[in-house]
């Protein structure tokens, strides 16, 4: 049994199949990649995990509970975290506020009225929040605006974020996409790191075929909608199915 | 240090008239015995508060061309306008008791709200002794009230509706202009004479408070008369387009069309009417008549050729031939080049009647000079014998009821006065039903 | 029925003039991004140059006619428009009759200029600040125009006639076999309705069938690709903010006859065009007509006498209900896109 | 020290200072001088300053913070008004159950249209309140004139029942409004000099609320729910994947801004008792808009100024007319002096609209920022003479500009 258990999920979009019969089990404390051509329905599939979609048919269960009719913040408050594809922070913040507003949302659940309180004084959230900085090492652009980060510095400044909630499951979309080779590499070994040190499942969807395979423990492939196949990235490497549906045109 | 010279109102009263000489605010000072504003040095400020933004702006700035007028005349300048017409004969051209006249202004933009914050202001920051002007009647009655508290005299404006004098009557108030009653008191005789008793009446109205007080005054006037009244539809007040409400007006069986507007609703309505082609169509084998019972020649103008041969009432017009309307659009032509309006009139008269009282009062304590208001009979101001009522503050004089001029000479010509209603013929009970409720109170002198 | 008739004509009526500004508008919304308050001065603008034609063409010399007295006892001056005495009372009285479509042809000129001006000027230094920024900057413009104006002409209703053989009625009733009168419509009201169609059909077929039409409408879809593309879009953009303003300004100057203009016009339309636009979805040309056409109509009938009875003051707030109602069962008005101006 | 730091402290005190020495400050020319007309410390004036200045403060909350653009505030501030002339109608004079009852109804009015409202966003939103506030302003000035009096505004009158007071005073006249006995109308004047300042009471009542409403939103600003708000001007869909539920934090500033628009509301009645429908007008709700916008939306101190600002030049520059403008200009030749009144005449008194139109535009093209931003531009000036500028550390006070461009 897996943390997360997709069974029979279906959607359309009018006319069309985005996502057909898909099923898909990710243990815990893995590193599991969805990979497949554009308009497999990776991106469809993983916003049905959080809520942002709602499968025609099918279950999605988390940790034994189903995430179905939920909205993103109890599914986040359930133990899902997700990255975007373009970092998604708070532009207009500092890149302290922005640390400090996932140990809020840690602590005190979805919504607490706590308007006469100062932030500063809430020494043990900005204490983890400053840890966090220096774990990802920004500690030296806490006062910055977050808008004015460069790319690859949102995007870590995201990933905290993320990992200070201690997610249970961590869901990346495409966390390379656009990178150059450098940054590309320098977010593996942050990936890897977290992996190694955390106790958490981490779910990718990736079109970068070097980030999965130095990543991925379990590998699914998408095509149509459909799963083609889901097994360890060596066997996926030399089926031949794959090959031919996906990585024969991109690899 | 010792110049810090913390005092009470007396001390300083001392101060300021060895000062310029200026009144200094003093409203809502808890100290006894004084009079709000008094005047203490050579000069005397007066108030006027008259739309300047909005809709009657033009129109407050006839209201203000008049009080200046006013002004001048009292501190002797020009040709003294009324002031040589009137019968009673105290002012004699050297300001209100021998202080020159000063005057401040200020924008009502036609809001309660407004208007009385800039009231306040001439009140707590200029020290006028006397707040007038105004071109509605929410503005007056909100006014009215503010200068009731505030201890200083009010001498009210354009304003229409019975409430003024009727259930929002104030003791430090007082009403030149007519009321909607004195309207339907003047117009319905001559209505039934030129249409006959026997017509259907339909009527379009503001939904305001004046619109209904007018409307109310109206239907019961001419149902006195023999009329019947087919309906009676409220507009909104934010209508720029009345068509809707005129398209049925056709089909209901209504053989007269009764616009209960002013100013812009009044001409939009009046336009539209005419658009709709309403004067050219038989009812009932009558000619459809249109009538406009409160007319406002300034607005008029707005309405172009549309107003021809639609029956109205006016509180005055320029055209009068008395001496004292002689007078007054001699001295008001002469300086500023067109005839002065109704709003003008009213509040010219209103200036001269305030400074009088006072110069007969001899105090400007607003206590003395209602009392020299109050019951005060005079003539020679344009309207003939008109009376000053104690019980209500309401002026009583000649109604006219006019009609839009078939062939006007000028842009002003714009009305022609079928008749003079008599002052009797419009005055009513202190006890009619339509002014009920509400009471003078004491007045107050402030302070 | 035939109460139902009326007002649906009146509706219409009322909804050209609502539809035309929204879509004016929605126009610049649409291509320039831009929340224009300033909108409803340019139709007040366009009023008065009707205004200002006919000022221009009664523009008269004085002769005195020692027969008559003015006002003070003078004798009076009496004016002729000069008009009159170049081409004859005749002619000339018919030119001065028909000032308002004349003014057609002298309001086009000026309010495209006048809007090149504003763009150029004021507006494009907006494109890439707040909607709220934007929003005030235009009011502040459109308090200054309405201010010029009322500084030049007065603050009170100015009469505008249309021409001579406009006026009266058209008894549609006979036509449908109704008595004489119960459905009568005025003339100069059915052409503003036949113009305003014809405009709003001239806007759309110039969008859909020229090139500069695709290219703007595919800048209002999205604007940085058509950048990209190497199309000089902000001088096509330029341009559609003078059409935006010429198409208000001959609204405006149709509309001269049926209500005399005055200087606050514009506000009186500014609020309600913009919850027309809001209704019919923001950016969206399509819903804007379409809005305009409904509530104008749903407005008329809320001033039907016996709705009133049911629900008093139903005249007062039917736009705003109708507008909530449409917002929240149609998050984004009738058919408006996602993403545009939500947040 | 009061749970803020330092630097906050410091802001504190300056509106503090600001409030409790406005007599003098509004009121720097001698009483007969010509410049007299610029005073502004009378009683009614700066009633309005520190009373818009409330409604500014708390319309930020939610627009300053959550980037919500309300066209419908003053409809709270008219029903806080409407309860409060009910409450010196029927309770009694003393304003503080008047005050309270008007917060009271326009938190409750304020759940109420912000429940539904805040189901859409973005412009929708905007019309949507819009929508409420035109219905309220339609129907209290037509339909439900037994209850706000229509046109006029609600007044007191000598026959109102008021079960703790009296009707009608000794000497006949409307009781005043008081708290608990001081006159909210009785003023001390204090003569210096060719000055006079003017201490009224109902100001200084006024004055102190502000003060406690200015550090109320200032410790808003500062705490957890305060970066929520942000937070969701800047990206909600960052903050519902973070596990937070915008609504809640959106609706809960909406009504604390309904209840400071009340509070507001209350207090004008109790300053002076009357209530008008326009004061629900979309355009008072535009005003309030501007105010924050004008001053510096986001900031603290913005709103204050802006509101201080529109309301001066709605009660100064309209009373500027031309024998004024003749007085100032006396010393000028005659013919220049007419050339100069005829310049000026355009932009004051009737043209004080004018004047404001221009201003606006003038402050929203080159100060993005508001007068917050003129502010620090003036002061980075001083300092650069002084030591090279030193990068700001407080996001607050130099709002970003969020481009917005529609797609």
């Amino acid at each position: 049994m897996g943390i997360l258990e997709v069974k029979g999920v279906n959607k359309r979009f009018g006319g069309l199949q985005a996502l057909g019969d898909v099923n898909l089990s990710v243990a815990e404390n893995t590193v599991h990649a969805i990979i497949g051509p554009n308009g497999a329905g990776k991106s469809t599939l993983l916003n049905c995990l959080v809520g942002k979609l709602i499968p025609d048919t099918g279950s999605v269960m988390f940790d034994g509970q189903s995430v179905l009719g939920r909205t993103p913040y109890e599914i986040n408050q359930m133990g899902i975290s997700r990255v975007f594809q373009t970092p998604e922070i708070f532009g207009d913040l500092t890149v302290f506020e922005n640390m400090v507003i996932p140990c809020f949302a840690k602590r005190d659940g979805s919504f607490r009225m706590h308007a006469f309180e100062s932030v500063v004084q809430e020494q043990d959230i900005c204490l983890q929040a400053e840890q966090m900085l220096v774990d990802v090492n920004m500690q030296d652009k806490r006062h910055m605006h977050a808008a004015s980060l460069s790319r690859g510095d949102k995007r870590r400044l995201e990933m905290a974020m993320c990992l200070s909630q201690k997610p249970r499951l961590l869901l990346l979309d495409e966390p390379t996409a656009g990178m150059a080779r450098a940054d590309t590499n320098n977010t593996i070994d942050l990936l890897k790191e977290i992996k190694s040190t955390r106790d958490i499942t981490i779910a990718i969807i990736e079109h970068d075929m070097h980030v999965v395979f130095s990543l991925a423990d379990r590998i699914t492939v998408l095509a149509q909608g459909t799963p083609l196949v889901e097994d360890s990235p060596e066997n996926i490497r030399g089926n031949p199915k794959v090959r031919e549906a996906y990585l024969g045109e991109a690899a | 240090m010792s110049k810090f010279n913390v005092t009470r109102r007396g001390v300083l009263k001392t101060g300021a008239a060895a000062g310029a000489g200026l009144a200094l605010p003093t409203i809502f000072t808890s100290s006894a015995y004084a009079v709000t504003n008094n005047p203490m040095g050579g000069t005397v400020t007066l108030g006027f508060n008259v739309p300047q933004t909005g809709a009657y702006a033009d129109e407050g700035a006839d209201e203000l061309r008049a009080y200046e007028l006013a002004v001048e005349h009292l501190n002797g300048g020009g040709d003294g306008g009324m002031l040589n017409t009137f019968s009673s004969k105290v002012l004699d051209g050297t300001g209100i008791l021998g202080k020159k006249v000063e005057f401040v202004t200020g924008d009502t933009q036609t809001k309660s709200d407004a208007a009385r914050a800039s009231a306040k202001s001439m009140i707590e920051k200029d020290g006028a002794i006397m707040i007038t002007g105004g071109s509605s009647s929410g503005v007056a009655i909100a006014v009215q009230g503010l200068c009731q508290e505030a201890g200083v005299i009010f001498m009210a404006g354009l304003t229409h509706s019975n409430d003024t004098t009727g259930k929002d009557k104030k003791a430090n108030g007082f009403r030149h202009f007519f009321n909607a009653y004195m309207s339907g008191a003047a117009l319905a005789p001559v209505l039934a004479k030129m249409y006959g008793a026997d017509r259907k009446a339909y009527h379009l109205t503001a939904d305001y408070t004046w619109g209904w007080t007018q409307e109310e005054s109206i239907v019961a006037a001419t149902e006195a008369l023999g009329w019947e009244t087919v309906n009676t539809v409220k507009t909104p007040l934010a209508s720029t387009d009345f068509s809707s409400y005129i398209a049925p007006v056709l089909n209901s069986g209504a053989d007269v069309l009764v616009l209960n507007h002013y100013g812009g609703n009044m001409v939009n309505s009046l336009t539209n009417a005419v658009q709709f082609g309403l004067r050219e169509k038989q009812v009932n084998g009558k000619n459809f008549e249109i009538v406009v019972p409160l007319y406002s020649r300034l607005m008029a103008k707005g309405a172009g050729e549309n107003v021809k041969g639609i029956f109205g009432s006016t509180n005055w017009h320029w055209s009068l031939t008395d001496e004292g309307s002689k007078a007054f659009v001699k001295s008001f032509g002469t300086k500023y080049g067109f005839p002065p309006s109704q709003a003008a009139h009213t509040c010219y008269v209103q200036t001269l009647l305030y400074a009088d009282a006072v110069s007969r009062a001899g105090s400007f304590a607003p206590c003395d000079v209602a009392a020299a208001l109050e019951g005060f009979e005079f003539d020679g101001m344009g309207n003939g014998k008109t009376l000053y009522r104690a019980e209500d503050h309401q002026c009583f004089k000649d109604v006219l009821v006019v009609r839009g001029k078939e062939n006007p000479t000028s842009e002003f010509d714009l009305l022609e006065v079928v008749e003079v209603t008599p002052a009797a013929q419009v005055t009513y009970p202190i006890d009619h039903p339509m002014f009920a409720g509400g009471s003078l109170g004491q007045c107050n002198n402030g302070a | 029925m035939d109460a139902v008739l009326l007002q649906i004509l009146n509706g219409l009526d009322k909804g050209s003039a609502y539809a035309l500004i929204a879509l004016g508008l929605t126009l610049i919304f649409g291509t320039l991004g831009v929340v224009n308050f300033a909108h409803g001065a340019l139709f007040m603008l366009g009023a008065f140059c009707a205004v200002t034609l006919s000022r221009i063409l009664t523009l008269s010399f004085e002769t005195i006619d020692e027969t008559k007295v003015d006002f003070l006892g003078n004798p009076l001056k009496v004016k002729t428009p000069y008009v009159e005495s170049w081409f004859g009372p005749e002619t000339g009285g018919a030119i001065i009759d028909w000032a308002v479509p004349l003014s057609i042809l002298f309001a086009i000129p000026v309010m495209i200029t006048i809007g090149f001006i504003m763009e150029r000027g004021l507006i494009k230094h907006f494109y890439k600040r707040p909607h709220a920024d934007q929003i005030l900057v235009t009011f502040g413009l459109a308090i200054v125009l309405q201010e010029l104006i009322k500084y030049f002409f007065g603050a009170n209703p100015i009469p505008t006639p249309a021409p001579d053989v406009f006026k009266g009625s058209f008894d549609f009733g006979v036509l449908l076999g109704y008595d004489p009168n119960v459905i009568i419509y005025p003339y100069w009201r059915m052409v503003y309705f036949l113009f305003s169609t014809i405009i709003i059909g001239g806007v759309f077929a110039f969008l859909q069938f020229t090139t500069f039409g695709m290219v703007v409408r595919a800048g209002m879809a999205d604007r940085e690709t058509v950048g990209l593309l190497g199309i000089n879009i902000d001088k096509r953009f330029t341009f559609m903010f003078g059409l935006a303003a010429a198409v208000a300004g001959i609204a405006g100057v149709m509309y001269a006859p049926i209500n005399s203009p005055n200087y606050h016009m514009g506000m009186d339309f500014l609020v309600l065009s913009f919850v027309v636009v809001v209704v019919g979805g923001m950016g969206s040309l399509p819903g804007a007509v379409l809005a305009g056409f409904m509530l104008g109509i749903l407005e008329s009938f809320a001033s039907m006498n016996w709705i009133k009875d049911i629900i008093p003051g139903i005249d007062q707030i039917i736009i705003y209900v109708v507008a909530i109602i449409i917002l929240l069962t149609r998050p984004r008005g009738l058919m408006g896109r996602k993403g545009v101006m939500e947040d | 020290m009061l749970g803020i730091s330092k630097k906050d402290m410091t802001i504190l005190l300056v509106v503090i200072v600001l409030a409790l020495c406005a007599p003098f400050i509004l009121n720097p020319f001698p009483t007969g001088s010509a410049m007299a007309q610029f005073n502004a410390g009378y009683p009614d004036l700066m009633q309005r300053f520190v009373i818009f200045g409330i409604f500014a403060i708390g319309f930020n909350i939610l627009f300053g913070l959550t980037g919500y653009l309300s066209f419908g505030h003053a409809a709270f501030l008219g029903v806080g008004s409407y309860s409060a002339v009910w409450m010196f109608k029927l309770l009694s004079m003393n304003v503080v159950p008047a005050i309270l009852l008007s917060m009271i109804v326009a938190g409750l009015f304020s759940v109420l249209i912000g429940y539904v409202s805040l189901r859409r966003s973005g412009i929708y939103f905007s019309i949507l309140t819009l929508a409420f506030a035109q219905m309220s302003f339609n129907l209290a000035y037509s339909v439900l004139t037994p209850i706000t009096n229509g046109e006029t505004g609600l007044q007191l009158t000598l026959s109102d029942k008021r079960y703790l007071g009296q009707s009608v005073t000794e000497s006949g006249s409307i009781p005043v409004t008081n708290f608990f006995g001081l006159e909210m109308r009785s003023t001390y004047d204090l003569a210096v000099g060719g000055w006079n300042f003017q201490f009224n009471a109902g100001y200084y009542l006024c004055a102190i609320i502000m003060i406690v409403a200015f550090y109320v939103s200032m410790r808003i600003f500062r705490s957890p729910f305060g970066l929520m708000l942000r937070a969701v001007k800047s990206n909600q869909q960052r903050l519902n994947y973070t596990g937070i539920n915008p609504k809640p934090y959106t609706l809960a500033a909406f009504v604390i801004s309904g209840i400071y628009a009340g509070l507001a509301g209350g207090l004008m009645a109790s300053m002076d008792p009357l209530a008008g429908a326009e004061r629900m007008q979309w355009t008072a709700s535009g005003e309030v808009v501007l105010m924050t916008i004008l001053g510096g939306a986001g900031t603290l101190i913005g709103p204050v100024l802006g509101a201080g600002f529109i309301k001066y030049f709605e009660n100064i520059f309209s009373k500027i007319n031309d024998t004024v403008l003749h007085q100032w200009f006396a010393f000028m030749p005659d013919g220049l002096e007419d050339v100069v009144v005829f310049i000026v005449h355009p932009f004051v008194g009737k043209g004080w609209h004018l004047t404001l139109g221009i201003l606006f535009m003038l402050v929203v093209t080159f100060l993005p920022g508001g007068l917050v931003e003129g502010g620090q531009r003036i002061a980075k000036l001083f300092k650069r003479e002084k030591a090279p500028a030193v990068p700001p550390s407080d996001p607050e006070h130099h709002p970003k500009e969020t481009p917005h461009v529609a797609e």
